[in-house]
Formats: C-alpha cells, structure tokens, sequence
C-alpha cells in the first residue's frame, strides 16, 4: 500500500521500519515462561485425566514425550546442543496431546509431535524463530491426515471410562442436531471434547494465572473473547437457537483453550499493544466465522494459523513510527 | 437472490477455500520469486488481478461466443461461408492458442495504458507486467472458464459476470497468499532456517502450512450460499 | 559450432540432475506440485510434457535462422500451445480417465517455463540433434523430479506404489499427503534434501581435490 | 521499423499459423469422433448397473435436459439422470437411475468428486451409494445416523455427514425434475 505511491511522494531517504528479532523475547527467562504455561495448564489436564482417565494420561505421554524425542533428534541433527532444559518441547507436546480426542490411536500423537516439532519449529531455525505456533502446525497436519480418526465422529467411540465419552461433543451437537448442552456440565467440565477443551472454568483458572505472571499478554485473550461474545450475541439475535447463549460459545469448545494457551504464545502474536488487540479480534471473529460457516464443528487452529501467518504483516503495520510522527520530506 | 448465491459459491472458492496458489498451485512462480518483500507482493498481486480479470473478460467473450460447441458467431460465420454446413460447429480445439494470444496481448495493453496514463503506477508494478504472461494463474482462470461456459449444460453456462466474479477473486486470494508469505519470508530473514532450506525450501514448508490453515474454510462457500439463497 | 559448445550427449546428461528442471532451476514448479498424488497421474504428465518440449525443440531449431528477434516469443508460444493441443486431444482420446483427472494440468503445460527457457536457451540457437538431446535430457530430469515427489506423497499417503499396494495393511494412510499441504510440504523438504546432498558431495570432491 | 517491414517479417508467424491450424484440423478430424464416444460411454458403460436388465442405452432430450433412456430389446426400462451439485469439498457430479415411470431409484454412481480421501469420498463405495437402490421417490430421502429405519432413510457417512447430505439433496432435487419433466412429457405425447 504505502510501497506504491512512497518512491514518488517522498524523494527523501527512505526510512525501513523492520520487525525485531524475535529472540530478543526468548532468552534467559524462556525457562521460566514454559514453567508457569505447564503450571496454568495443571487444572485442565487434571480435568481431563479425571475425565478420560488412562486415555488421557496416553496421549500427555505420548505427545510429550514424542515431541522432546523430536527436538533432541533434531538438535543433534542440526550439530545443536540439547534444548530439553528449556521445556519448550514439553509444553508443546501437552498442548499437542490436550488438543486431540481422547480416542486418537497413538500414531496420530506422534506423527503430530514430529510435525510440530520438525516443520513446526526446527524448520525456521528453533524456538523463538519459528512462525506458526508450532502445537497448532501438528494438530492441523494430523487433522487433515487423519480425518477418521479425528473427525467429530471419533469424539463418541465407545469406550470404557465415564459415560461422557460416547457424547456427541457440545459444538457438533449444537451444529449438527440442533442441540445445547446445559451450561455447569460445560463451565466444569464434563462433556466431551477434546482432552484439554472440556472444561472453561479450568481454562479461565490456568488463563488467568498466566495472565498475571504476565507470561501471556492480556489483550490477546481479552480480544478474542470479547469479539467471540459480540459476535456470539449478533448471531444468538439473528437466529435464536434454544438455550444456546454467548455464555455457550465461549465455553463449549476450544475457545478459551485457545485464547489462554494457544494465541498468547509469545513468539507467534504481534508485538505491540495495537496489534495484540487486533490479532485477538482476528483469532475471536475468525473462530466464530469459521464454527458458523465451515464444515468442521470448530475453528481455532485454522484461525490461529491463519493470524500467526498475519502476525509479520501486523507488526509491520503497527510497530509506533518514531517519536514525532515520520521524517518529513525535505523540500 | 439466487445469482448472488451462485458469485458469493464462486467467490469464497476462488479466494479462500480453493486458493488459486494453496489449492491450485497456478501462480507459483511469482509467489516464490516476488515474495521477498510486501510491497512488491502487493504490487505484483494487484497486477496480476488487473490482468486476469481483463484477460477473462476477454475469453469469457471468445469462449461464449466463438469457441464454444455452436458458439453464436462461428455459426454465423460458417452459415455466411457455405450455407448448411454450420450443423455442428465446434473451435473449442482452438482454445489454447486463442487463450495464450489474449493473454499475451492483453498484458501488453495493460502495460502500454499504465505507461500512458498512471506513470506512477507504472513505476512501482510495471516491472512485473511481461512476467506475468507466464504466469500459469492467468491461463488457469480461462480455462476454467473453458470449462463452466463449453462444458456445461444449457442451464449452468457461466455468464460474463460470473466469469469475472472467479477471475477478480481468484487474483485477490492471490494477493492475500502472496502478501502473507511476504510478510513472513521478511520475519524469517532474522531466522536461523537450516542452510539448505533457505529460499525456496522455506517458502514451499510455510506454503505447505498456509495450505493445512486455509483447508480450515472448507465448506464456508456452501453454507454462506445457503444463507443468501434461503 | 565452436569447440566449447557442450556436444548433445553433454546436453544430454546435464539436464537430467545437474541442471535438473525441479530441484536446480525452480522452473515448472505448478504441474510438480499439482499431479505428484500419484505416480500414475505424475508419469502421465512427465509424458506429456517430454512430448511437448522434444516437439517444440526440435520444430523451433529447424527454424532457429529465420526467427526475427521480436517475434521469437511469439513463435515459441504459437508452437508450444499447438503441441499441447495435440497432446490433449490424444490424452482425451486414449486416456480418457487420465485426461479428466489430470484437469487443466495439461493445458497448463503452455505456460510451464521449462519448455520456453529450453527454446529460449538451447534449441533457438543450436542444431537439431543437440536440441533434442538437450530436450530429452530435460524431459529425464523433469520426469526424475516427479517421479520423486510422487514416490513420497503417493506412498505415505496412499501407501501404494502406481497403485499397488507397498505399505503393509495397518498402514494408516496420511491423507494430507495426498492434498495440496502435502504438496508443498514434500517439495519442500525434497528441496533441502537435494541441496544437501548435493553440498555434502561438493564437500568430499573439495576435499578429495586437496588431499 | 516500418509497418510494412514489420508485416514483412511476420510471414514466419503466419506460415507457422497455417501450418499448426492444418495440424490442428487433422487431430480433431482423427479424434473427435473418439473423444465424444468416451464421454458418451462413460455414462453409457453404467447403464446396465443403474437401471437392472437394461442392456443399453441413448441420449435423448427431456425439456430441455439430456438424460440418458435405458433399454432392452427397443423397450424402455427406466432412465440415467446425470446431475450434480456442491459437496462438502466441491462439486459432486453423479448418475441416477430411475425406473421407467420414475416412482423408483434403481442405482446411483458418483461420476466424480473431491471430499475427503477415506472419508466423505466413502460416497463413491457401493455399499454406501447402494442404499439408494430400491428407494421409492414417493417422499424426499433424508440422511440418518445409524441405521435407517423407515424406507426413505439414507444412513450416513461415518464422520461426513455433509458429504451423505449433499448426495441426498441432489438426488431429491433431481428426482422431483425428474418425475415432473416426465409427467409433463407423457402428457404432450401420450403415445409413449
């Protein structure tokens, strides 16, 4: 936009205004960052091994465990010395394993670690360099990859562990069937999902620990919430369906998993305030676009791929231009 | 109601769902060579729109009215040559070569009229007119247009406007992907990629991941019809 | 022709990994990605387009002295699209199911820069037998590329081989493989491996030379 | 450079023309009758599967819409509807067949489809798109999870209910063209 018209209007110097590095950001405290995302995410994994009992606790192992074997692989591939002490890998690897169902067959843990780990991140040179919330890249390859095995279908296998298991999760039964769950099974918990969504309370608990740490940025989920309520309401206003409030988009599904967890991953959101505020707006409207319109009952990771790709283009646009607005053209 | 419908179906596929770059893969040549920064990105996506949606306001008229089996034109002309012969008249084997010419001609009349008449313009974009003859994104949206206008039934032949609604869209979703890996292909000059995936390596790995994200809007030409045609 | 003109075996064998299409040159990068779900479809294509650049090479050396400078690009895209519309037509004709799944693809191959730069390069400018040497040399290194494209994607993601089955039954099929990510992801992993191989080799033929 | 040297040195360009136009009109001279016989056989070949005891078939146009009439021994068995619409992924184009008066579904084959490999493209397997065999059209199909119970119940696609939904819609759809382009036809012609 402003490339076009600028070698014209201002035959001055041209000043380049480029993105820092991101490293600056990981660093000495990186250690401690990871640490309190594992603690934040305590209560949510404690729900969902409560919730899915064995399953859970096989798909925590395998997605850790596979993702810190992945980085080691790749670190001693690159000639790198061991990145395990940082616990980036771990938290990916949770955050890979509290993303699926609990009904994934083990490969799609581990075929989802390698991804995250290896185009995820190794790919664009390692931690704090990378792009694309690298949890989120694996969660989307083992999406489309394993669609039967990952599909809202495969939410409501029969299994043992609670009854819960064989429900239809809340969102594909609002979208599909037309039905709403009561609301304290979702604040708490117990429904169906996948194994880190189900319950908001836990999310909000772990989302506003970080928040205060100030690990994660509170514009980001603040953002994403209040487009997500907004635009919850517009549509609750538009076709009123029974008994699904704002209060139902914001609880049922991943949104507040996402909004905590995912889009405040520090190395992948903008930079600034300004754009803080927009990439959560983008990740909120984007996500109830995607669960009004696609085909897939929910839409957080394709929106927080989709605004970490943005993420260069808002920082370019929104990093504060220097003290006194830009160099006026000399005459 | 019904014919937006059918350009919102059109629209959303071509820009989101089946992303002329992500789904298709026309267009790659540019958005691996002029991806390094956003303004050029930019700029090369407006040109690249510019010219397609010309290029198939032209051969939406050849294929409409020349190329296609019993076009209206080609009747006329072999009725006027030999009369009775125009039974069953069908230059459709032409398509190729008539299509490269259009396209070739029409990025020279672009450039000429940018040259002439927006000097300014034609400094920051006119650098990528002649390559943008090659550029297959162009050719693929006439020959999908080949497609819904010779190929159809006499119901669902594409109109001129729908035409368009595909070739505008399909060159802003263009824009859209080649702008975003701009952006980051500028973010991943401070980044330690691997040596031998630097350049295009990268580019086709953050295409790839780009490719999974847009996949997420699958279905939403569907439905977003559904509710204007309801 | 002047002694350091490379001979047509030279052209030959140059095109095929040295300055192989896909992974040295970039060129022809939308067919690569667009048909290699398959070895079937991805052979078919390497077909087509071998004939399409053999044909135009050796229709444009014949004419190379009476080409004007100005019309050069004209004529090549005049021959090229006219070969592409006779390989089209025979693929409709005899292999109607490949013809429909193949799609545009085919048409497409008038713009494939493969076929331009290697008329624009070589045979604009050199006898026919060195011409169609270059262009088979090309056409190998073409097919090679999406051979080896095609291998991966078909394989993890079908977990056939010209479909036949080579995985073994639990084979959980990756079907993003087989969808436009994969493309994308495959080359472009393949692009790194090929760049270092190839830097692995120039490392040991340095160090042979010096030792 | 002139105008006329210009023309002069075009004539390469306008030999190569003539000659790639005389190329060109000896392959469609070779092919065409080919190339239509294999799109006309691709519907034609499925006759005998769509609508059973029909041996063969032709084209024939029903106000305006060219739908394929499905014979044995010169009588009329039943008709092949080729008809499509949007998918999950993107359009889905298939064949119906239908009995003679058009009150029952006698096969359904998917001609082709993009949804998703080992999901929504189960559509195309016989044991989903067999169902359809043997349904009346007396009322519209509705697509169901688990096993249909009523007789214009369509089970579903594991994990890709749109993909079972837009089958469905497009097969009503067309059936009810169908059913009433035929009344209409029988009407005006009542002799056939």
């Amino acid at each position: 936009m402003s490339g076009i018209a600028a070698p014209e209007a201002s035959p001055g110097p041209r000043l380049e205004v480029s993105p820092g590095p991101h490293i600056a950001r990981a660093g000495l405290t990186t250690r401690r960052m990871m640490l309190d995302v594992l603690i934040a995410l305590a209560p949510v994994t404690a729900v969902s091994i409560y919730l899915f009992r064995w399953h859970a606790i096989l798909q925590i192992a395998i997605g850790v465990l596979g993702c810190s074997l992945f980085e080691l692989l790749f670190a001693r591939m690159r000639g790198r010395p061991s990145p395990l002490g940082d616990l980036s890998a771990a938290v990916t690897g949770l955050i890979l394993a509290l993303s699926l169902p609990w009904s994934a067959p083990w490969y799609v843990g581990l075929v989802g670690s390698l991804v995250a780990v290896g185009i995820g991140k190794v790919v664009f040179g390692g931690l704090g360099q990378n792009i694309f919330n690298p949890a989120m890249v694996g969660r989307a390859f083992v999406m489309v990859c394993f669609p039967a095995a990952l599909g809202a279908a495969a939410y409501q296998m029969a299994g043992d562990g609670a009854a819960i298991v064989t429900q239809a999760t809340p969102l594909t039964a609002a979208k599909q069937l037309g039905q709403s769950a009561p609301l304290w099974p979702l604040l708490v918990g117990t429904v169906n999902g996948s194994l880190g969504e189900t319950s908001a309370l836990g999310c909000l608990l772990g989302g506003i620990y970080l928040c205060l740490r100030r690990t994660a940025a509170w514009r980001i989920p603040l953002g994403i919430i209040a487009a997500a309520a907004l635009l919850g309401g517009i549509q609750n206003l538009a076709a009123p369906a029974a008994g699904w409030t704002v209060l139902h988009h914001l609880a049922g599904g991943a949104l507040l998993f996402g909004a905590f967890f995912i889009a405040t991953d520090p190395v992948t959101s903008p930079l600034t305030p300004r754009g803080m505020w927009i990439y959560g707006i983008g990740i909120g409207a984007m996500v109830m676009f995607l669960r009004a319109y696609s085909g897939y009952p929910e839409g957080v990771v394709a929106a927080v791929l989709l605004l970490n790709g943005a993420t260069p283009l808002i920082d370019r646009f929104t990093i504060p231009r220097p003290v006194g607005g830009p160099v006026p053209a000399r005459r | 109601m019904d014919w937006i419908g059918s350009l919102v179906l059109i629209a959303v596929g071509a820009m989101l769902i089946n992303n002329f770059v992500l789904y298709y893969f026309v267009g790659i040549c540019p958005f691996i060579g002029v991806s390094r920064r956003v303004d050029m990105a930019f700029g090369m996506g407006l040109a690249v729109t510019f010219v397609i949606s010309i290029a198939a306001l032209l051969s939406w008229a050849f294929t409409y009215f020349l190329l296609r089996p019993n076009a209206p034109l080609a009747v006329a002309v072999w009725e006027a040559v030999s009369p009775g012969s125009a039974a069953n008249v069908d230059l459709s084997i032409l398509s190729y070569i008539i299509y490269i010419f259009v396209i070739a001609s029409s990025v020279q009349f672009v450039e000429m009229y940018v040259r002439k008449f927006f000097p300014a313009l034609y400094k920051s974009f006119g650098i990528f007119l002649p390559l943008i003859t090659t550029n297959c994104a162009i050719l693929f949206a006439c020959l999908e247009i080949l497609k819904r206008v010779a190929g159809a039934k006499p119901a669902e032949v594409w109109g001129l406007h729908q035409a368009l609604t595909l070739a505008l869209f399909g060159g802003l979703g263009f824009t859209l992907a080649i702008v975003l890996m701009a952006g980051i292909r500028e973010e991943l000059d401070f980044a330690d990629v691997p040596v031998h995936l630097r350049g295009a390596g990268i580019t086709f790995i953050v295409a790839g991941i780009l490719a999974l994200a847009f996949m997420g809007f699958t279905g939403v030409d569907r439905s977003l019809a559904a509710v204007l045609l309801r | 022709m002047s002694a350091h003109q490379p001979t047509a075996a030279e052209r030959f064998l140059q095109g095929i990994i040295p300055e192989n299409p896909i992974y040295r040159q970039l060129l022809g990068l939308c067919p690569t990605l667009a048909v290699t779900n398959g070895m079937r479809a991805a052979m078919t294509m390497a077909g087509a387009t071998a004939f399409v650049l053999i044909c135009a090479s050796v229709l444009t050396s014949l004419i190379r002295g009476l080409l004007k400078p100005h019309l050069r690009i004209l004529v090549f895209t005049l021959t090229i699209a006219a070969f592409v519309t006779i390989a089209d037509r025979f693929l409709a004709a005899y292999m109607y199911a490949m013809s429909k799944q193949l799609g545009p693809y085919i048409p497409l191959i008038i713009v494939n820069c493969i076929i331009i730069s290697r008329c624009e390069v070589c045979s604009s400018k050199q006898g026919v037998f060195t011409a169609a040497a270059d262009a088979g040399g090309v056409s190998l290194g073409f097919a090679l590329a999406l051979a080896s494209i095609a291998t991966v994607r078909e394989i993890l993601g079908a977990g056939t081989w010209f479909g036949l089955r080579v995985m073994p039954a639990v084979w959980p099929d990756w079907v993003v493989m087989v969808l436009p990510p994969g493309a994308f992801l495959t080359l472009g992993l393949l692009l790194g491996g090929a760049n270092w191989i190839r830097a692995a080799r120039e490392k040991r033929r340095g160090a042979s030379r010096a030792a | 450079m002139s105008g006329w040297r210009d023309l002069r040195s075009g004539w390469l360009v306008l030999a190569l023309a003539l000659f790639f136009g005389a190329a060109l009109a000896g392959v469609h001279r070779l092919l065409a009758a080919r190339i239509a016989a294999n799109v006309l056989h691709e519907t034609l070949s499925q006759i005998p599967a769509l609508v059973p005891g029909a041996d063969g078939g032709a084209p024939v146009d029903i106000r305006g819409r060219t739908v394929y009439r499905a014979e044995a021994a010169g009588r009329t068995l039943g008709w092949v509807v080729p008809s499509g619409g949007q998918g999950f992924a993107d359009r889905i184009d298939l064949l119906i067949g239908l009995d003679a008066d058009g009150s029952t579904l006698t096969g359904l084959y998917i001609l082709g489809q993009k949804e998703t490999p080992g999901l929504g493209n189960k559509i195309i397997e016989e044991p989903w798109r067999g169902q359809f065999r043997g349904k009346s059209t007396g009322q519209p199909l509705v697509v169901k999870k688990g096993d249909p119970s009523s007789g214009n119940e369509i089970r579903s696609v594991t994990g890709a209910t749109i993909s079972a939904e837009s089958v469905c819609g497009i097969v009503n759809q067309t059936v009810a063209e169908m059913q009433a382009a035929l009344a209409q036809a029988t009407r005006e012609e009542p002799d056939r």
